[in-house]
């Protein structure tokens, strides 16, 4: 065994072609440190949508970790390791790694076509940019046919199992076995041998190349102990996967069906594909024509008496804003879940942002209002998504739930949660037939408190009733063109909403005291480097506290009080400042707005210099 | 609540608001007393509608009733009878409503062949809107939106439902009520989309729009009610008949007296003969009337169900889904 | 002659069912009043959707007019007069006419049946409740088939003339002669002589009814002077004309085509219908099979160098929002008018209201930022098209017109402009090509002051290029994943929005003080009210000023310094408070928000009464 | 600059982002080809397109282009025809594109017949999301969104053409230059709304779904190339033919050699026997290609334009339309 490092954290960025396998290469890697209990946060970073010639820029894959035995919340700022599987790969990571960092390099792919495809003039390896990282070059692919060689595949086929000798060595690098994904590999080629058998081969070969090559005399194992996690049982989750079996367990909870309507679109189909296995469940799923067919049928099966939910991205939800009106009007449960892309328009459909919050809580016409509720990590979607069903159900109404292209493909280790102490989900029955009371109105007679009304659906003996877009009776439920009853109607689906806020539980705060100097308000998958950030600025002794949103519309009831305990607040967000216009708006407050908008995570680092200049700005005789 | 249900016990308190005179009205009438007529009851049957004067009718019968959005009703309905399969699901849709906005809908589910009764109104014109001409509407058209007359050709419903893909298609006039109860009742019977055009009279914007064929001086020359496994013959004297050229490939008409061998016998199943009939031209040929086409096939409800793992049932727990990956525990 | 009252402005209001021709029997009392040099303004009150069955309340069509000596500027709060042609008529109308109006009441349509219809159980001629009006009773139906009789019509056809009997009267009651509306009758039936026979019949009968019957014993004939208007050449005019034949003007004024493409909706269709009367002038129609087409085919004539232009209501402009993001991205120019109506969903297609602020404003996925402008009177609606059209062309970006179903349909004198008078509107013309430069680059090549790219079709000689939805090179035009380049293409979609205020007027004064204690804030068409109001108030000695917003994204660069003048700032608006939240984010002021959605416009009194209010409750030593 | 133009001057410096292998390649190069064959310039030309992969395709022709937003290429592009009537427009969409998302709009184009060449890669999957069955994947297509095999019955985008009232369609395989380049040239030849099918391998999410008739040792069995006028014979010795079996009113295999006077002779203008081609069954039948139906009539937009009281010219002003009503001076 040869000497190790240890560290506490490390971030490694693996780098390749699309068609490289370098998702399937860092899940692997994760899979293996997540049973090792390291906590971790991935972060895949895929191409622009097509993929793109081999050796391009433009078509290099990216598949980011951050690893930790101390609690991990980013897929971290800057990688420590970088692998590069083509002169590309290098040219596009190379900026964003740390100094200093080992960077593995598939040699045999740096040849002097690959080098002009990826727009180098001159190889990096000898030009000098590399000074001052640690290079460790091997050829990859080379070495992969000869693992393989015996097995009698193709060159091509060969050439794929490229990635496995690379984890492989990457194993070796972090001090791990490859027992788990050996075993992956031969369950998941089990009924293709050659195949198994030359990726077994590969993998093998890699591991003992970084035993027994020179490679040691450069690299030196890192070991990065296990985290403390509390007690529990635990998985590695991604955010659609939370996503979808929060939707399933809240669909158990409340005992009813759930029906899912989608039209694919980047990124928010993870979310379809997950729930279309989930049919044991009673889960079913429906690929509609498009995303107005896709709301429409969620409401029908609502209207069916199904939970009925719906998801897309910006572009996809502009076209649901009608239909949503529509569940509004007719007081539907419904769930439409924005996995949020770049904008505007097509914009960015593979990057990630935060700027479809004006669209969830202004984009429809008339005075509209919906709950907004938001995801920060991949295991907290599961909850989130029972939380919105929870709202739906109680107060018939749509919730919009906001998630991001991030949080998607993002994962994390995560603890099983105990599902008998979930809270069964109320759902407003059927009431017995009233004969006193017209039955339209019985479907109308809606809960004082939370503003439901009762679901009764299609099938129920003598309730028949009619629902529509057109302004109802506030006692009837028939169609009123009466304009008091229109101003009363308009109250009712606000209070509605604001009734949300008598049943959610109090803001919390993430860190800190409930009374300061600075207030950081964060929303969404900017929780982890805000949180990263707020830590280590409080560390140096600072006033700062951190407030971080699930409900955005409405707010808790006693965000204003907090808010009114510090001096000044900041909204880091990514976008151009959506929350900010919001807070602005309900506290008449003027925060300081900290926005980014180039398609990735926030940096820890950047945060921290922001939080560290906000309160140097701050006048010393501001304090509370 | 054993006796039979008439078509009184379908329908609503709600104040019918068509202006006087338009053909809803009698469409209402034969759809409340075939209801009644085939059995069904008021808890299982839905009316779904999308907007327009023709969307209105939900309002007016008395079972679970949807008006929901401009074109969409389809969609609403799809997902409605997929996750309440035992429902009937009746579609009321427009000229303007199934074929301009919500064309895309109505073409999807009649591919997937949803069991949904999709009636289309055809006034030929957006009667709610004040009477712009629609996609149904002829060449010349003079409307509010086209003062010189429409150019668009306009779009022949049958054809663009069997170019969807649709299995079942019918045809009625709105003040036919036994025609029109018994495409209805073909319409139920049909277990898939079924596609029902109905001729409707807009009084107050396309008046009379269909009177080549519907006036009762006209009616027996200018219609011919199929009926499948009969003779395709019409006229006052029913001396005129509907034969094929295999020449032309076209539909002639015949002296049904001289050339009685030659007569097209109604077949609902053969398409190719349904396509020529939808695509008649007036006056020179008789309006074809009854279920033009129709030929089984599974509807999309139950490949659906069948090809659904537990069939839209419950039959495992999430506790054990969660669990279905690799775990570990730290204690 | 009888002896005459003289007022300084008379509210008048007819009702009858939607057949009994009230819009077009208030039309032409107007076209006489204007002709008079009346100032006046209507408000034609449509019932809901569909024709109802005669005589039911759901069913009653009006038509209100204010005319005065004096400027008026709004269709009056409580009619004077109120014409009833039937049972269901007077019911609808009683509750909001003043306290002791003349009631004419059309009285053979008060048979029992037509009171039960209208849900009398009573005859109100005779149950007291018209105690305190003056209540004036004609067998119009019968006077009038009398008048028809020699003519030879069918009854029916002969009850159709109603409407002309009872203008003739009622012109006779504002002493004016049935000249004009001869004129129009002959005109308008010139090729069916039986009608234009019957209907002059009719006119001058129940103006002679009114000078020999003993109806001149109940009522006086009124007077209402000429108003002062500048001297000048006056038409009348409808907000949806006005709106329509700004856009021509404007296309002549930029000398391009013009291509409208819409889809019918309720109060939205009138543009369509009057733009497709315009060929004349190089404007081009076209009925679209959906709102979606109806945008999409305005942006590819846009691309094709023609000004596209949109319209619809709420509804329809939420099925747009996909595609005006693409106008954004695109950088084309795109007029997209809103004829706002009660929402949401369905909601009140007939009835008023603005509460599509927040959607014209934040109603897109991602960073998404539009000019919106808002007309605030019927002739109005004409500047307003053209500074719109005016944003789009220098800054090459959609813009948002908000109108509503009220200014669409109602009416007032208009002094006819002088269109030399009107700037030209400069177009970023297509540039010389440019060898040194990519073509692709050439239309990328955007003025630094607007942000404005130049304007290149297809048709043009060796400027090809692509255009997209995907994020675009700042420089280059070209596709663009990259981060950075998305951050300054956001800030430089932001600035161009900005950048409007550097080319748009000040904004003014409406009323008032520049400093002051209230300032009233209003925007679209509630300036007729909130100005009435303010201006009754100030009367009173009171210090409220009043701004009234046509510029609304951005706002004018003043305003703030406006708003900052005063100590409290006050917000009228037919939503549930839009506008407010706006001002909020933009100022970070706590204005009061005064709310109205009853589907009709704001009532002056009801505004004095909330200016008042909100002066007492300010402390007195709040002053500036 | 006089020299006749290149399909090089119709490349533009744009890399191609498809995967190595993908169908889009073949077509491109057709395309560009055909464009300096027809004589085309780049000014005059704009390429218009949805999204998808297919959709890229305007930023690979140096002409004016547009990328549009998902499925509204056929309303952008008759914006764009209407107003600027000589431009050549054609569309590129796919599957998904036209036919799910799109599908009304380019039921409306075709219906309102505007002059637009449609070009439809059919790869029946969407490849941009990855690899999702589309309206056109066959029943049982195994995809992530259909992990136990879709149950949707699929479109005929033939059959949805001609049943939109489209007066052009067209049928092609991605590879085959000379069938491809022969309908594109025949649908830049046709005035009004074209629609050709392409037959698009997608390499990475539905390789080799038409392998039945595009592998090479099928080709001559397994595809009959149509010439208007031409009898209808295909196979690998040209001995089968096409004929119309008048009893079932269906099209049938007979040996060429012994029945050559039953076998038809392809009618581009005949609707009937258009619609059983596109609708024969493989592989039972061979894939019919080339120009499948083909009626002329008058596109929308030249109707338009002569129905537009000027011609789309300002031919009045403003000033006297403002004052056509009436008006009244004040002094
Ligand atoms: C999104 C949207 N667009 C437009 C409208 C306006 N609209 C209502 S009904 C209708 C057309 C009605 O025509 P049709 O479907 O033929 O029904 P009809 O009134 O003739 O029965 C239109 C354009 C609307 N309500 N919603
Ligand atoms: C409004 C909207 N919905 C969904 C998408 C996602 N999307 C992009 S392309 C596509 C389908 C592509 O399939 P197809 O048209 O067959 O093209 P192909 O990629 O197969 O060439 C989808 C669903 C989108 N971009 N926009
Ligand atoms: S407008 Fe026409 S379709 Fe509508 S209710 Fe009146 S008559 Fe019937
Ligand atoms: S995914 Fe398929 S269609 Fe798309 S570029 Fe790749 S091979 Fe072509
Ligand atoms: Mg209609
Ligand atoms: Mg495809």
């Amino acid at each position: 065994m040869t000497s190790k490092t240890e560290l506490e954290s490390v971030v490694i960025r693996l780098a390749g072609d699309s068609g490289d396998g370098m998702q399937l290469m860092g899940s692997q890697f994760v899979a293996t440190t997540a049973k090792l209990g390291n906590d971790f946060a991935t972060f895949p970073d895929y191409p622009a949508e097509i993929r793109a010639p081999v050796g391009t820029t433009f078509g290099v894959s990216a598949y980011q970790v951050n690893l930790g035995s101390v609690s991990i919340t980013t897929a971290g700022d800057e990688p420590h390791v970088l692998v590069a599987f083509n002169p590309a790969a290098l040219k596009v990571n190379l900026a964003i790694i740390a100094k200093g960092a080992t960077i593995l390099l598939n040699s045999d792919a740096f040849s002097s076509r690959n080098l002009t495809k990826a727009g180098y003039t001159e190889d990096p390896r000898t030009s000098g940019e590399l000074d001052g990282y640690n290079v460790v070059e091997a050829d990859i692919g080379r070495l992969t046919l000869e693992a393989v060689k015996e097995l009698g595949l193709s060159k091509s086929d060969g050439g794929r199992c490229k990635n496995l000798w690379a984890l492989g060595l990457l194993l070796w690098m972090f001090d791990r076995d490859i027992k788990m994904v050996s075993e992956w590999v031969s369950n998941k080629f089990a009924k293709k041998e050659v195949i198994r058998d030359a990726n077994l081969a590969a993998l093998q070969a890699g591991h003992i190349y970084g035993e027994a090559s020179e490679i040691s005399a450069y690299v030196t194992p890192i070991a990065v102990k296990a985290a403390t996690f509390p007690p529990g049982e635990y998985r590695s989750i991604m955010g659609a996967e939370a996503l979808a079996l929060g939707l399933a367990a809240a669909a158990e909870k409340a005992d009813r069906k759930m029906m899912f309507c989608g039209y694919p679109i980047t990124p928010a189909s993870a979310l379809l594909h997950r729930l279309s296995q989930l049919g044991e469940l009673g889960v079913g799923t429906f690929q509609a024509e498009d995303e107005i067919a896709a709301v429409c049928s969620a409401i029908g099966a609502a209207f069916g008496g199904a939970i009925g939910v719906t998801a897309s991205s910006g572009p996809g939800i502009a076209l649901k804003a009608e239909a949503i009106g529509l569940a509004v009007n007719t007081e539907l449960p419904l769930i439409i879940v924005n996995a949020q892309r770049g904008g505007p328009s097509t914009g960015l459909p593979t990057k990630t942002e935060q700027s479809d919050l004006y669209q969830a809580v202004y984009g429809r016409n008339g005075d509209t209002p919906i709950p907004v509720v938001a995801t920060r990590s991949p295991g907290d979607c599961f909850y989130v998504a029972i939380e919105a069903v929870r709202i739906a159900l109680r107060h018939m109404t749509p919730v919009i739930i906001l998630t991001d292209g991030y949080l998607q493909n993002a994962a994390e280790p995560w603890e099983i949660p105990d599902v008998d102490a979930i809270e069964p989900i109320a759902t407003n029955d059927a009431p017995a037939r009233d004969e006193d009371v017209e039955r339209q109105q019985q479907a109308f007679t809606r809960n004082p408190d939370t503003g439901g009304r009762p679901w009764i659906s299609p099938g129920t003996l003598d309730l028949m009733h009619r629902v529509g877009g057109i302004e109802k009776d506030i006692v009837t439920g028939h169609i009123s063109y009466d304009g008091e009853n229109h101003s009363a109607m308009s109250d009712l689906r606000a209070n509605k909403v604001k009734s949300v806020a008598d049943f959610i539980p109090l803001q919390e705060l993430e860190m800190g005291e409930t009374k300061g100097r600075l207030l950081v308000i964060g929303w969404g998958s900017t929780y982890g480097p805000i949180y990263q950030a707020v830590k280590a600025v409080r560390e140096t002794g600072a006033d700062v506290s951190y407030v971080h949103l699930t409900y955005i519309q409405p707010f808790c009831k006693n965000l204003g009080d907090i808010i009114n305990g510090f001096d000044q607040v900041m909204v880091p967000e990514m976008n151009m400042g959506q929350l900010n216009t919001l807070l602005k708006d309900r506290f008449s407050i003027d925060p300081i707005s900290v926005t980014q908008v180039t398609g990735q995570p926030f940096r820890i680092s950047n945060l921290k210099k922001k939080i560290t200049a906000a309160l140097k700005a701050m006048q010393p005789g501001e304090a509370a | 609540m054993n006796a039979p249900l008439t078509h009184k016990d379908f329908t609503t308190s709600q104040e019918v608001r068509w202006c006087p005179g338009c053909g809803d009205y009698a469409i209402l009438r034969v759809v409340t007393k075939t209801l009644a007529e085939i059995g069904a009851t008021r808890e299982n049957t839905a009316f779904v509608s999308g907007i327009g004067c023709s969307s209105r009718f939900p309002y007016y019968v008395e079972s679970y009733g949807f008006h929901t959005i401009h074109g969409r009703a389809p969609a609403v309905a799809t997902g409605l009878k997929l996750t309440n399969p035992e429902l009937d699901v009746w579609v009321v849709t427009g000229d303007g409503d199934g074929l301009s906005i919500g064309g895309n809908h109505l073409l999807h589910a009649l591919r997937r062949n949803v069991d949904l009764n999709i009636l289309l109104f055809n006034n030929e014109i957006y009667g709610l809107t004040k009477g712009q001409y629609s996609p149904t509407s002829r060449v010349g058209t003079r409307s509010p939106s086209s003062p010189g007359g429409s150019t668009d050709m306009p779009l022949v419903p049958g054809q663009f439902a069997i170019g969807a893909g649709s299995k079942f298609y019918a045809r009625a006039i709105d003040t036919d009520k036994v025609g029109l109860g018994e495409v209805l009742k073909a319409s139920h019977a049909h277990k898939g989309a079924s596609m029902i055009e109905i001729y409707q009279n807009c009084i107050v914007y396309n008046d009379n729009v269909f009177g080549g064929f519907t006036d009762k001086e006209n009616v027996k020359d200018s219609q011919i009610k199929l009926v499948h496994g009969e003779p395709m013959v019409f006229g006052a004297e029913q001396n005129k008949g509907l034969a094929f050229d295999i020449k032309t490939m076209a539909i002639t008409v015949v002296d049904a007296n001289k050339h009685a061998d030659e007569i097209l016998v109604h077949d609902e199943t053969n398409k190719v003969i349904a396509q020529l009939l939808i695509g008649m031209p007036r006056p020179q040929f008789p309006v074809a009337l009854g279920v033009i086409f129709h030929q089984p096939a599974d509807p999309f409800d139950k490949t659906y169900y069948n090809n659904h793992v537990s069939g839209m049932k419950r039959t495992g727990n999430i506790k054990d889904v969660l669990r279905k990956t690799t775990t570990w525990k730290v204690d």
